[in-house]
């Protein structure tokens, strides 16, 4: 069976992996591109060739590779900004959106630590025991470990908003935003729910009571089209390796104002203005964010792969997979035995999607599965309070991506059966 | 099914999965440890207690997958009421069985049922869940100071 | 000429970027790899295979894609850390060396400001007003930076050991390592002065009055053998890309108790043992220092890089690249005009020399070495403080790797006379 | 020496370079501006202040490379008494000039001397040197509330 938006046949010849197979000759099944996609030959030529053409030291050489190094690097931040509708200025490379997460968040704790020295922040940063934090109970263990931490450093207090049954934020609690509350970070699209979130009155709610807001749009910008001002947030940030791009780079982007109000995270080399032993003034972000020698090979191949998204158009993937959610929600609902996690519909839902099955746990599903080619993730997903949340200790996950088509969701669901049939629970 | 999955899927684990032997929670336990895989939220809890005799008791609780759930049903099932001796050796063996590869020769003596999870050690992610109540075992005894001569893990 | 202890001619052709001309068919001298080190195409090979056949998220999946990606990256580890005569366990990848050292300066604010809060730290790690923190005055900004914000953070004091006329330590400052130092962070070998520093005894004065060691390995690890005990150290930082490795990897090294004693720095998946919307525990090191999708591909390739330098035997390339510092040192210094900022004897000297032109600025002696084909780095090389300490604004920087050979000294040599007969400074 | 570098170092460049002209701050500047070249640690600091008859005067100290020095002196004597018309159109012309990559028609009724940095263009390296007293002297006309109505920099 064929979607009807893509070609997928076509494109999947431009992923050298999915030719090869695994488990003694099966064809490769790949549903696990929430964790991580697979990489278009377009993406490594680019990172190939720079290494074999420009490789030097960006930002700092005088010599002719420096210069094309740095240019490859600075094109790169304006493809990937124009992706997401930004200005490149206000795009930070990082090295994944974890960290990128913790930027923000070491944002508070560092403007708090310093303030008490006497030094000078934007007060908007600094923290005490009175002030509240704000995330949601389907966050990924990135974009809920930062924030308890910053709390364990200030004293302030981590509230959520919690969820409903069928697998969406109960927006009856968002009153949890209030006056105390500093920050607001909440994920654009679940990873383990799939559940896509109404950031925009989120983050209106957090501009109201002078709250910085912040979107966790991993799973979102590699299958939608995300326009960074249109959320509403004040920082943004996502990961490369989700979006066809290398291992070793994440983003930030920021609203200009409120990126260089931010104190500096990770500090030394090629982020500075000027420097003694006696103190240091930094640069404008994003260099301010940047320091020591970056990945500038990661950035050329991530500029690769926007320009590969926008060649095959980001809104035809978006719906493409909206038919492979359609079919997978369809076929596991009817499943005897099999229970979605998440919402059941397609509205406001991306691809992935976690199920549970009577009488199986999730890893022997995915080790059937396995066996049969289908690559799978089980376990908490990095999402563990929303497995509690739903009373599961883990859930199977099925995720899709451009190269996906309907016969791999009916492949995986006929590892379930299978599954279930070999431990006897059907 | 392939035949390393079968192999992974031993009937006897299988069937200690199905109907665990010795479940419950030690009363009395002089050393009891908590253990979770990270990565998919396995849970185990042993304890453990010495009778006058310097045999070992042993209790669990757990939850998770067949693998981890059916290793500590095998574990206890073999351990209940052995010498410090037997279950030396049985903790040696178990976790020379796990670095094996698939390519461990499992020591019937040592190991009773728990040669059946030979097919675990040719998947890496498995290995875990099949280790984590012996990692318990082992903390449980070192909380309840009850020492070993003998080495109990390879160096591996 | 030739250099007697490697075959350069040969080892050049494994390096694609050194067949391309610059500047208009100028053949390319490449003299700044103490900025970033070119890369061998087995390197590029070794990513690109990862890519393209097992790509996945590491420590997460349970298919086989993920079996394999996670052994590649854990092989990785094994390989780098028996480079340096590690144990695996005790190597953390990070994204630069910068990325370690801010890891090693947080672990004292992180501890501090939670203290504050009532949590239970390590209190060697907790410091005050009293405490204070040794660097030296020949830091890379990455060594000084993040320890100039751990005070402006907790108001302990920064202080240096200071240079002698001749680019050195002077260890007759030795005692501003005190009873209140918290820790002593130092450059092996220093980026701009090549000078390669008494570490062990400096790291045996921080054991004597219970100060953690940290040692920035950036220029030493790649050009000579360092084994991680010997230094003596708790902690040791360095780059992939300055051996040969990809871009956006770093390492950090520590003895096992004081890795295991730092709190978490970046915090997210994958470095979790348990969690709750209400708190977290923490897995042992190396993941607790590893969260999110980390730098897979660029681990690979750092292996291959590192069984690369095997291949060839560190101990020859340290040789190898002695005699160019000798050559280079014995014909700058006799260059009229021409001052070296360092030492000027080869011994305990690493290939980086710093050196200024009478009446010419570094950025003009550059350019002239550019126009030719050479690339050589100008600027204050991210030493600031060393280029005030020794009155130049700025440095013209030559250096070297396995790939360089005599005649590149000659040719930079021959530019530097060629800058002064066209500025008419000779 | 390449064509490219020649025409890089024009020699006017050289020649400021070498004789400085109007360098030394002025008395009495009503707005001054540090600028400074993170990767190379080049310096100036331009000072400005209008006349009765609106017009500008200048004065610069700094050190660093021949590009950045001649540029300040370029500039010090192009602007020096002019009007602020005749500095807006400088202002423009110039960073247009540095953003044409080599391919610019420099302005010579608006750059003067400033036409012999087109070769700049080409280096982006070179291109922060060049623009270094232009942005100080920017800075110090906004902080001394000297506002000019045409757009100064272009969009590039
Ligand atoms: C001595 C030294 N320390 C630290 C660094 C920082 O390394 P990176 O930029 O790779 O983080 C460098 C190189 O730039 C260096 O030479
Ligand atoms: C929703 C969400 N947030 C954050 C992350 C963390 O991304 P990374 O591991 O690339 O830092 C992920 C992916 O793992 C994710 O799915």
């Amino acid at each position: 069976m064929m979607s009807t938006a893509l070609d997928v046949s076509r494109l999947r010849k431009d992923f050298p992996i999915l030719e090869r197979t695994v488990r003694g000759g099966r064809a490769l099944v790949y549903l696990d591109s929430a964790a991580t996609s697979q990489k278009p030959y377009a993406v490594l030529d680019a990172e190939r060739a720079y290494y074999e053409t420009s490789n030097a030291a960006v930002h700092r050489g005088a010599h002719q590779l420096a210069e094309e190094a740095t240019d490859a690097y600075e094109s790169a931040r304006a493809a990937i900004a124009g992706f997401v509708g930004a200005r490149a200025e206000d795009i930070v490379f990082t090295k994944n959106a974890t960290e990128s997460l913790n930027l923000a968040a070491y944002a508070f704790s560092n403007a708090t630590a310093k303030a008490a020295q006497g030094g000078v922040v934007d007060p908007r940063l600094v923290l005490t025991p009175e002030s509240s934090v704000v995330v949601t109970e389907m966050e990924h263990h990135a974009n809920l470990i930062p924030w308890q931490e910053l709390c364990a450093k200030t004293g302030a207090q981590l509230r959520w908003i919690g969820l409903t049954e069928d697998g969406r934020l109960d927006m009856d609690q968002l009153s949890v935003i209030d006056d105390t509350t500093a920050a607001v970070s909440i994920v654009h699209q679940s990873n383990i729910l799939g559940t896509i979130n109404p950031v925009r009155s989120i983050m209106d709610r957090a501009r109201e009571v002078g709250a910085l807001g912040i979107v966790d749009a991993c799973q979102s910008i590699p299958h939608m089209r995300v326009n960074v001002e249109d959320l509403g947030a004040d920082l943004l940030t996502w990961s490369g390796h989700k979006m066809l791009g290398p291992t070793g780079i994440g983003l930030l982007w920021g609203r200009s104002d409120v990126l260089n109000s931010l104190p500096p995270f990770l500090t030394g080399g090629s982020m500075i203005e000027t420097v003694t032993m006696e103190g240091s003034t930094f640069a404008p972000a994003p260099q301010r964010f940047e320091a020591g020698v970056p990945m500038v090979a990661q950035a050329v191949g991530l500029e690769a792969a926007v320009r590969y998204l926008d060649g095959v158009g980001i809104e035809a993937i978006e719906q493409h997979e909206h038919e492979l959610t359609a079919h997978a929600l369809a076929t596991l609902t009817q499943m005897p035995g099999v229970r979605v996690i998440g919402p059941e519909s397609t509205v406001d839902r991306g691809s992935a999607i976690s199920f549970v099955v009577d009488g199986l746990h999730p890893h022997d599903v995915g080790q059937v599965l396995d066996d049969r080619g289908v690559a799978v993730r089980v376990g908490h997903h990095c999402a563990w309070p929303t497995c509690r949340r739903y009373g599961v200790p883990a859930t199977t996950r099925l995720s899709t991506y451009l190269y996906n088509d309907l016969d791999d969701i009916d492949a995986a669901a006929a590892g379930v059966r299978a599954a279930q049939e070999f431990f006897g629970v059907v | 099914m392939s035949d390393n999955v079968e192999a992974l899927y031993q009937e006897i684990i299988l069937d200690h999965y199905k109907h665990p032997r010795g479940a419950g929670l030690l009363d009395h336990a002089s050393g009891e440890s908590f253990q979770v895989n990270p990565t998919c939220g396995d849970e185990v809890t042993v304890g453990v207690r010495l009778d006058d005799d310097d045999h070992l008791h042993v209790g669990y609780e757990g939850q998770g997958c067949s693998i981890s759930q059916a290793s500590a049903s095998v574990m206890t099932e073999l351990l209940e009421d052995a010498t410090l001796d037997r279950v030396a050796d049985a903790e040696r063996a178990f976790h020379e069985l796990m670095h094996s590869k698939g390519a461990g020769q499992p020591n019937e003596d040592a190991l009773g049922d728990g040669i059946a999870f030979a097919g675990v050690s040719k998947y890496p992610a498995r290995i875990k869940c099949a280790l984590l109540p012996w990692v318990a075992l082992q903390d449980a005894r070192l909380r309840a100071g009850i020492e070993i001569d003998k080495p109990t893990t390879p160096d591996a």
